[in-house]
């Protein structure tokens, strides 16, 4: 075939390309994260001149454990939102997967917790399964789908779990010392979230099936054409929205030790502002894991630095909101200095 | 070449839409609950049940307008929450009422404008905007009023909410309901302005090109929704008579509920206004049924959420099974002449002027 | 000119109710009562053991119980529910109120519709409830507080409260109390640093307990008046670092703080029996739409197991005492 | 470049058939695609072209007949399918991912991998740019597809094609957005792979471009199968008898007008970065048309005129009145307006109807105190669907569901119907049949001689020859030449727009 062009000794074009390539990505890398990143060092060092303590070994321990759930859910939810989907009902799913498996472990004690971060990852996954059938399936949009699932899915858990209440001391030590515990002074609440970011993340920057994503987000109708099975990864990133949903509901039960219906109401909101303040394009297509992670990292340091700086109670709210503005205005305008770049770098016929 | 006549098949097309549906959906509940449901059907229970309505209804009415033009606002609640808790502040620093219930009204346009401005001029998703917002209104909110409840609103305006119509059941509230929901829909559905909105949600480039200012449009909608949110507050804080920082917490999530169980798409371009106020009544009314038939707050949820669903997923449903039929109806014998009436071009009126 | 706050006062929203008719004490309890109870909030452990008392109480007065209530502790959806039972003609309303006032037109609509309201745990204003069922004086609560904080910190050092809501009615009156307590002298050497609130959100409680720790090094105790902030607060500190230095205590169920207790992180904290409270109001309410009381001031009816009980002023009727757990005694209870 | 007379044909359509409820698109048509073989599809709008090509490409199944590959029937279930079956398409509107980089979107489910199955982003980048070196053109590979002008998006859309190295290539109008330089390298690509044996479904509304490159073509009216015969055996006359069931009048009917008043004038018009300087002069009844290479700025400058584009300099003066910047409302009321490039995204809302389409321009005057009741809009909407002969089934039909050429239709009378003073027009004939062409630049003429000032961006030169009094040349985002209309001619305005030694 004359067309295959030689891909080894590339032309001399290409070579150039390559080094455009380098500074473009870097470019953009450090556009989307770059606002986020800055906000959260800025925040610690403030928070830390202020009072020290901040940054000892027990309250940096306590504050990464609080991010780590909230981690957790943001990347299922990167996931779906970079299809051009959304998934509302993880606090929900998050509740009732912590409910399941406080009562396993309640009826069971001596599961080993491997099997109850399973079953919780299971029973995520089974949430999720019906979210992504009802949006591929009844090509319902998303954002009604899971505001619907929102209220089922906790109405569920309610039935489920009437007024019971699971007490730390119902379950047992073993796995109450999970939610604490780790190797090497790592807790393996922290362990877990980071594999869970740095697979997420490698997944979609390096495989196929994971750009795809990208694309279906980016222009659903081309992604048909070219011949992307449109459906079934629709009906995957829920499904991983909801197995991390789940897993996260292990979490939390690991980590507070008291479980009832009500675990995780109103989280949806949090984690949606945590990919969003984490440069994850509300309508797909663009965004990153790592992005979403920090996000999520940024608002539990905000969470928990308010109190600590002694900020008036009330204030806390008003704080967060503003930063969450402030987070997206800011990715918004390096976001427009990369098209300008774009905009003055223009393709011409050449002659 | 015209093409045939079409309002019976518009009328049709009225018919078998979905938001149609919903209306019919109501009316059977109504007539079905009304039997079966002691109490539903009292004069009382409905003042009630105006009462639950009143908030939601009101904010569904511009949360329609914002989504149809394919934007949305999760601050309304909050909105709602803080004009409450300044109308409480201001009524314990000894103003009067009258001047009260204009500036948390004004208070409302002002945080309206700021979500427009973030949408617009910044150019940021009013997703991410909103619920930015949402968190900071409810936090201001308690800025202002922080723990307390403030009360003792004065009866001649308390009852003004929840009194009724002379000594029909009717209360005083469906009033300013009924007037602005016609409003409302006149604007969207029969009006210049509101053709402008469902062009902007279905195409805004295409918009922008036949001459719609598509920012300010969508500025000044947001700015309503906030002025009518924080009315809600002020009738809110009236119908409890007490102001609280946490008044209306949550409530944005009914509110979008019942836009989309109106069948307004979440993607902008359309819905009729007339879905979404069937779609409130229908939310409020079922829960106000399942309540007095003492079935669990669980149930209720449960029941709510799949309502949702299903008024999106049927109709589609319904759709495809359609669709589906007719590709399996095959191969009938092709029509004789093309989709167009008159093939050959026939000497046009205009513009031929040869 | 205007309606303003001073020019309207007195005219709020009110009505007497149905309290003119006069208390006939050995009016016989009606069987068959209708009585239904709304807590502040369903599926929580706390109220429903109220609920329980209530529903015991019920079905010794051959009553016929019901129990309804919204899922969040919001005032709104508590109003909800009170037109619900209007409309299903109810005799008794026990309700713990999550906003005195916002429950107060619709209550009175209740009462004016014949139903008797019996208070609970949280008051509602005075003038649109018949009685007030009070787990304990507020003052008696304060002091028990303040007094079990002077044993655990040998009346020393910096103290903070870790509270429910912002706007909750009863935990605000308490603090008010201790605050009040930690004037008098014997008390001087204990200052109270900070007031935090983690909205019986156990997550939020836990986060505001390490936020205390973190910011106030020398803290010697948290006291916690809610049951969902004692817990959090015990279990962030026996899993932290502070475990045996700063000192918990407060208000919260045995069966929740049974583990700390016994790791050592709790040594003495309070509560009355919440199912008494409920107990207690079923019989208040009985007696109301019996006629036995009407709500005045020194009427007097038996509760059951409970025994007799005299209606103090603004028809309070206090439960008793709260009880002080420690390890000795904690095993023999089951709430 | 005379090859033999193939034997069996590698793709063949057997009398295929495929209606959309009451429209049947496409009915019983035949025809068969020869290896090293380029084969036309022509047609009018509306004729069935695109669907028939859909067919191949999996998105519609036949309602009866078959395609078989090999002579083998083929079942085409999803365009993976067809890829899968070795057939690339590109379709008649760009289908491009904005956010993933030119390259992502040349290779997207065929990256190339490296150790563990995981995308080699260099060794994709390098054989994208390795593409467009043979394509001719510098676009970085790494940029986001997102802001790609349409010719742009068309040659990333040709090299995917490229990159399947299929048996089988349809090309729905590839053409349409390019200019002579790129059509000619475009040619010169499709001829390679002819002659490493593929055989090439060609489709466009050019015959000058149909029978350069053809050698066998298929004519379609009306959905049906007209004839399929070697191009050497047909003059264009003939085939355009064919496929318009009629003798054509001129394509080119140019009133001569004697020019009014200066009505448009445009001054030292700027905008950072994508044209500067821009000033000229348009006076009622003259067509003015903006010739260049694609790229060049013209869609910008005319734009900026209209006010869709904000402009960083320069003035714009209607009647000599000057018009607010930035405000197309503004620009309306003056009596201009705007016909853009891409009808899909600026041109027309494809899900709402093709009543309110044309209506969307004029509802201010239609409504009756402020509100819109009564049949007034059906009306207005369909006398103009008339005046410019649309083919529709029913007004209420969404616009999306038009033939290219007659949505085209759909945006003229938008505009049109606002009776304007001065008419932009861009690209206004772009994938538009001969037929209704002709009956575009009568439109055009018929305006200008009522004293409309008209101003005709075109990548088309023989239309820009044919229709206009003066061109105006612009060369990267610069004004570079104003030919009088005795002056312009193919050598003349080609040489402007390339500059030096680029002279095509
Ligand atoms: N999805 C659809 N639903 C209904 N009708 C359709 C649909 N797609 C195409 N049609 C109709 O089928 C006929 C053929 O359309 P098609 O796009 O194939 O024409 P074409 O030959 O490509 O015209 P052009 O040269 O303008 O692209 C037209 O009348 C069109 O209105
Ligand atoms: N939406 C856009 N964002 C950024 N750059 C753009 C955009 N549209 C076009 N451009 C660039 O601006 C320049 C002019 O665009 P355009 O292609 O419209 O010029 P043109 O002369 O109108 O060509 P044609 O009309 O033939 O497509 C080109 O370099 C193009 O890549
Ligand atoms: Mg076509
Ligand atoms: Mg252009």
């Amino acid at each position: 075939m004359t067309t295959a062009p030689p891909t080894s000794t590339g032309p001399a074009p290409s070579v150039e390309h390559d080094k455009a390539a380098e500074s473009r990505v870097g470019l953009i890398l450090r556009a989307r994260e770059l606002g986020i990143v800055l906000a959260l060092a800025a925040l610690v060092v403030v928070t830390a001149v202020v009072n020290p303590r901040f940054l000892s070994g027990q309250s940096i321990r306590d504050l990464v454990l609080a991010a780590a759930i909230i981690v957790v859910l943001a990347v299922g939810q990167a996931v779906v939102v970079i299809t051009r989907n959304i998934d509302l009902s993880v606090g929900s799913v998050l509740g009732l997967s912590a409910f399941a498996v406080g009562s396993l472990l309640q009826a069971a004690p001596g599961v080993p917790v491997v099997v109850a971060l399973l079953v919780g990852l299971a029973f995520g996954a089974v949430c999720g399964l019906v979210n992504g059938v009802l949006v591929r399936f009844g090509n319902v949009p998303a954002l009604v789908v899971t505001l619907g699932t929102l209220y089922v899915y906790r109405g569920i858990g309610f039935f489920w779990a009437g007024g019971q209440q699971i007490n730390a001391d119902k379950l047992p030590p073993g796995f109450l010392a999970f939610g604490t515990a780790g190797v090497l002074g790592v807790p393996w609440l922290i362990i877990i979230a980071l594999v869970v970011v740095l697979v997420a993340g490698l997944y979609l920057r390096t495989y196929r099936s994971g750009r795809e994503l990208y694309a279906m987000g980016s222009n659903p109708e081309a992604a048909r054409l070219a011949g992307i099975p449109v459906g079934r990864r629709t009906l995957a990133a829920f499904v991983v929205s909801g197995a991390l949903a789940g897993l996260a509901g292990v979490l939390f039960a690991a980590r507070f030790g008291t479980i009832d219906a009500s675990a995780g109401t109103g989280m949806e909101l949090n984690v949606v502002a945590a990919v969003v303040v984490g440069g994850v394009a509300v309508f797909g297509g663009s965004g990153t894991i790592w992005g979403a992670a920090i996000g999520a990292l940024l608002l539990t340091t905000i969470g928990s630095a308010l109190p600590v700086l002694g900020i008036d109670q009330f204030w806390q709210q008003a704080i967060v909101g503003a930063l969450i503005l402030l987070a997206i205005g800011t990715d918004r305008v390096v976001a427009a200095r990369i098209a300008a770049s774009l905009r003055r770098r223009e393709s011409h016929v050449v002659s | 070449m015209s093409s045939p006549d079409l309002s019976p098949r518009r009328l049709l097309g009225r018919l078998t839409s979905w938001d149609a549906a919903i209306i019919g959906v109501l009316i059977l509940f109504v007539i079905i609950a009304s039997f079966t449901v002691d109490n539903f059907a009292s004069s009382r229970n409905f003042s009630f049940l105006v009462l639950d309505l009143a908030p939601i209804a009101l904010m569904a009415l511009p949360m329609t307008l914002i989504i149809v033009t394919g934007e949305i606002d999760l601050s309304v609640a909050s909105t709602l929450g803080l004009a409450s808790a300044v109308m409480g502040a201001m009524w314990e620093g000894g103003l009067p009422i009258e001047t009260i219930i204009p500036v948390c009204v004004l208070l409302g346009a002002v945080l309206g404008a700021v979500n427009g401005t973030f949408v617009t001029v910044f150019g940021l998703p009013s997703l991410a905007v909103t619920i930015g917002t949402l968190a900071l209104y409810r936090g201001l909110a308690f800025v202002v009023l922080g723990d307390r409840a403030v009360a003792e609103f004065p009866a001649s305006y308390t009852d003004l909410v929840t009194g009724r119509i002379g000594d029909t059941g009717i209360p005083l509230l469906l009033i300013p309901l009924v007037v602005l929901g016609l409003v409302f829909a006149v604007v969207l559905h029969v009006t210049p302005f509101g053709r402008s909105l469902f062009a902007i949600g279905a195409n805004a480039e295409a918009a922008r090109f036949s001459g719609t200012r598509v920012t300010r449009v969508k500025f000044w909608l947001y700015v309503v929704s906030g002025a009518v949110a924080a009315l809600a507050g002020v009738l809110w804080t009236l119908r409890y008579s007490s102001a609280r920082a946490d008044n209306g917490t949550g409530l944005e999530l009914a509110v979008v509920a019942a836009v989309l169980l109106g069948g307004v798409s979440i993607f902008g371009g359309r819905g009729t206004l007339w879905g979404v106020i069937a779609g409130a009544l229908l939310l409020t009314s079922l829960q106000n049924a399942l309540r007095l038939a003492d079935v669990s707050n669980e149930a209720l949820s449960v029941v709510t959420g799949l309502l949702l669903i299903v008024s999106v997923l049927a109709p589609n449903l319904a759709s495809n099974s359609h669709a589906a039929l007719r590709r399996r109806r095959r191969p009938d014998p092709p029509p004789p002449a093309s989709p167009n009436p008159d093939p050959a071009p026939s000497p046009t009126p205009a513009v031929r002027s040869s | 000119g205007g309606t303003t706050r001073d020019s309207s006062a007195g005219d709020t929203s009110g009505s007497t109710g149905a309290a003119a008719a006069t208390a006939n004490p050995d009016a016989p309890i009606r069987e068959g009562l209708k009585i239904a109870f709304l807590p502040k909030q369903l599926n929580n452990p706390y109220s429903d053991i109220e609920a329980g008392g209530g529903q015991t109480a019920v079905t010794e007065l051959k009553g016929d119980y019901k129990l309804v209530g919204p899922n969040d502790a919001s005032a709104s959806s508590q109003v909800s529910y009170i037109n619900t039972l209007i409309q299903q003609q109810q005799d008794v309303i026990g309700i713990a109120a999550n906003d005195p006032n916002a429950v107060c037109p619709s209550l009175n609509q209740a009462r004016d519709a014949g139903i008797k309201v019996v208070a609970f745990d949280s008051d509602a204003a005075k003038q649109c409830r018949d009685v007030f069922v009070n787990q304990a004086t507020t003052q008696g609560i304060g002091e028990t507080l303040v007094k079990m904080t002077h044993d655990l910190t040998g009346g020393q050092g910096d103290i903070a409260i870790l509270s429910a809501t912002p706007n909750a009615t009863n935990q605000n009156a308490w603090i008010a109390v201790v605050q009040e307590e930690l004037k008098k002298p014997e008390n001087a050497g204990m200052k109270l640093v900070a007031t935090v609130y983690g909205n019986d959100d156990d997550q939020k409680s836990f986060q505001e307990a390490q936020g205390l720790l973190q910011t106030y090094p020398n803290l010697k105790a948290i006291v916690s008046p809610t049951t969902v902030g004692i817990a959090a607060t015990a279990r962030y500190v026996s899993s932290s670092s502070y475990k045996g230095k700063v000192a918990v205590t407060g208000l919260g169920t045995p069966n929740q703080m049974r583990e700390f207790v016994k790791d050592g992180t709790v040594s003495q904290f309070a509560l009355w029996n919440p199912a008494d409270i409920g107990y207690l109001a079923g019989y208040a309410g009985a007696a109301l739409a019996s006629g036995q009381i009407t709500g005045k001031q020194g009427e007097t009816f038996t509760a059951g197991k409970l025994g007799k009980y005299t209606i103090g002023a603004d028809g309070e009727i206090v439960l008793g005492p709260p009880t002080v757990f420690n390890a000795q005694n904690i095993d023999q209870f089951n709430f | 470049m005379a090859s033999p007379e193939p034997g069996r044909p590698l793709l063949a359509v057997r009398s295929v058939a495929k209606s959309f409820g009451a429209v049947s698109a496409v009915r019983d048509v035949s025809f068969p695609l020869y290896g090293g073989e380029v084969h036309a599809l022509v047609g009018e709008n509306g004729a069935g072209k695109s669907t028939i090509v859909k067919m191949l490409a999996g998105l519609h199944r036949p309602d009866s007949g078959t395609i078989e590959l090999d002579g083998q029937p083929v079942e085409l279930h999803s365009p993976a399918d067809a890829l899968a079956a070795g057939i690339a398409v590109i379709y008649q509107e760009p289908t491009l991912f904005p956010d993933l980089s030119v390259a992502e979107n040349i290779f997207m489910g065929r990256q190339p991998l490296r150790s563990g199955r995981r995308i080699d982003r260099r060794a994709m980048n390098a054989r994208a740019a390795a593409y467009f070196t043979q394509l001719g053109v510098a676009i970085d590979p790494d940029r986001p597809a997102r802001g790609l002008s349409i010719a742009d998006q068309q040659i990333v859309e040709i090299a995917k094609a490229l990159s399947l190295d299929a048996r089988v290539i349809v090309m729905d109008e590839p053409t349409a957005a390019l200019t002579g330089v790129e059509v000619k390298r475009l040619f010169a690509v499709a001829e390679s792979l002819r002659a490493g044996g593929a055989a090439l479904l060609f489709i466009s509304h050019r015959f000058e471009e149909i029978t350069a490159l053809c050698r066998r073509v298929t004519i379609m009216r009306d959905g049906a199968h007209v004839s399929t015969d070697p191009i050497d055996e047909l003059t264009v006359d003939e085939m355009v008898r064919r496929m318009v069931g009629r003798p054509l009048d001129t394509l080119f009917p140019k009133h001569d007008v004697v020019p009014g008043d200066v009505v448009l004038e445009v001054e030292g018009l700027t905008r950072a970065g994508v044209f500067a300087d821009v000033s000229f002069q348009v006076r009622a009844g003259e067509i003015v048309a903006l010739a260049g290479l694609v790229g060049a700025g013209r869609s910008e400058v005319v734009q900026a005129v209209f006010g869709v584009d904000p402009r960083d300099s320069g003035e714009v003066r209607v009647d000599g009145k000057s018009l607010r910047g930035g405000s197309p409302a503004a620009a309306m009321r003056a009596g201009v307006a705007l016909v853009p490039e891409d009808r899909r995204q600026q041109g027309l809302v494809l899900d709402a109807s093709i009543e309110r389409n044309i209506t969307s321009t004029r509802l201010g005057s239609l409504a009756k105190l402020g509100l819109l009741v009564g049949g007034a809009e059906r009306r207005f909407a369909r006398d103009w669907a008339a005046r410019l002969q649309t083919k529709y089934s029913h007004l209420t039909d969404p616009v999306g569901r038009l033939s290219g050429g007659n949505q085209q239709k759909v945006v003229l009378a938008k505009w049109l119907s606002t009776q304007p003073r001065v008419l932009i027009v861009d690209e206004p004939t772009r994938g538009i049949d001969v037929g209704t062409k002709a009956e575009v630049h009568r439109l055009l003429s018929d305006l200008a001689a009522d004293g409309v000032a008209i101003v005709m961006v075109s990548s088309e030169l023989p239309e820009v020859l044919g229709m206009a009094d003066r061109v105006l040349v612009m060369r990267e985002g610069e004004l570079v030449a104003e030919l009088p209309r005795a002056e312009a001619t193919e050598q003349t305005v080609m040489f402007a727009a390339t500059g030096q030694g680029a002279a095509a």
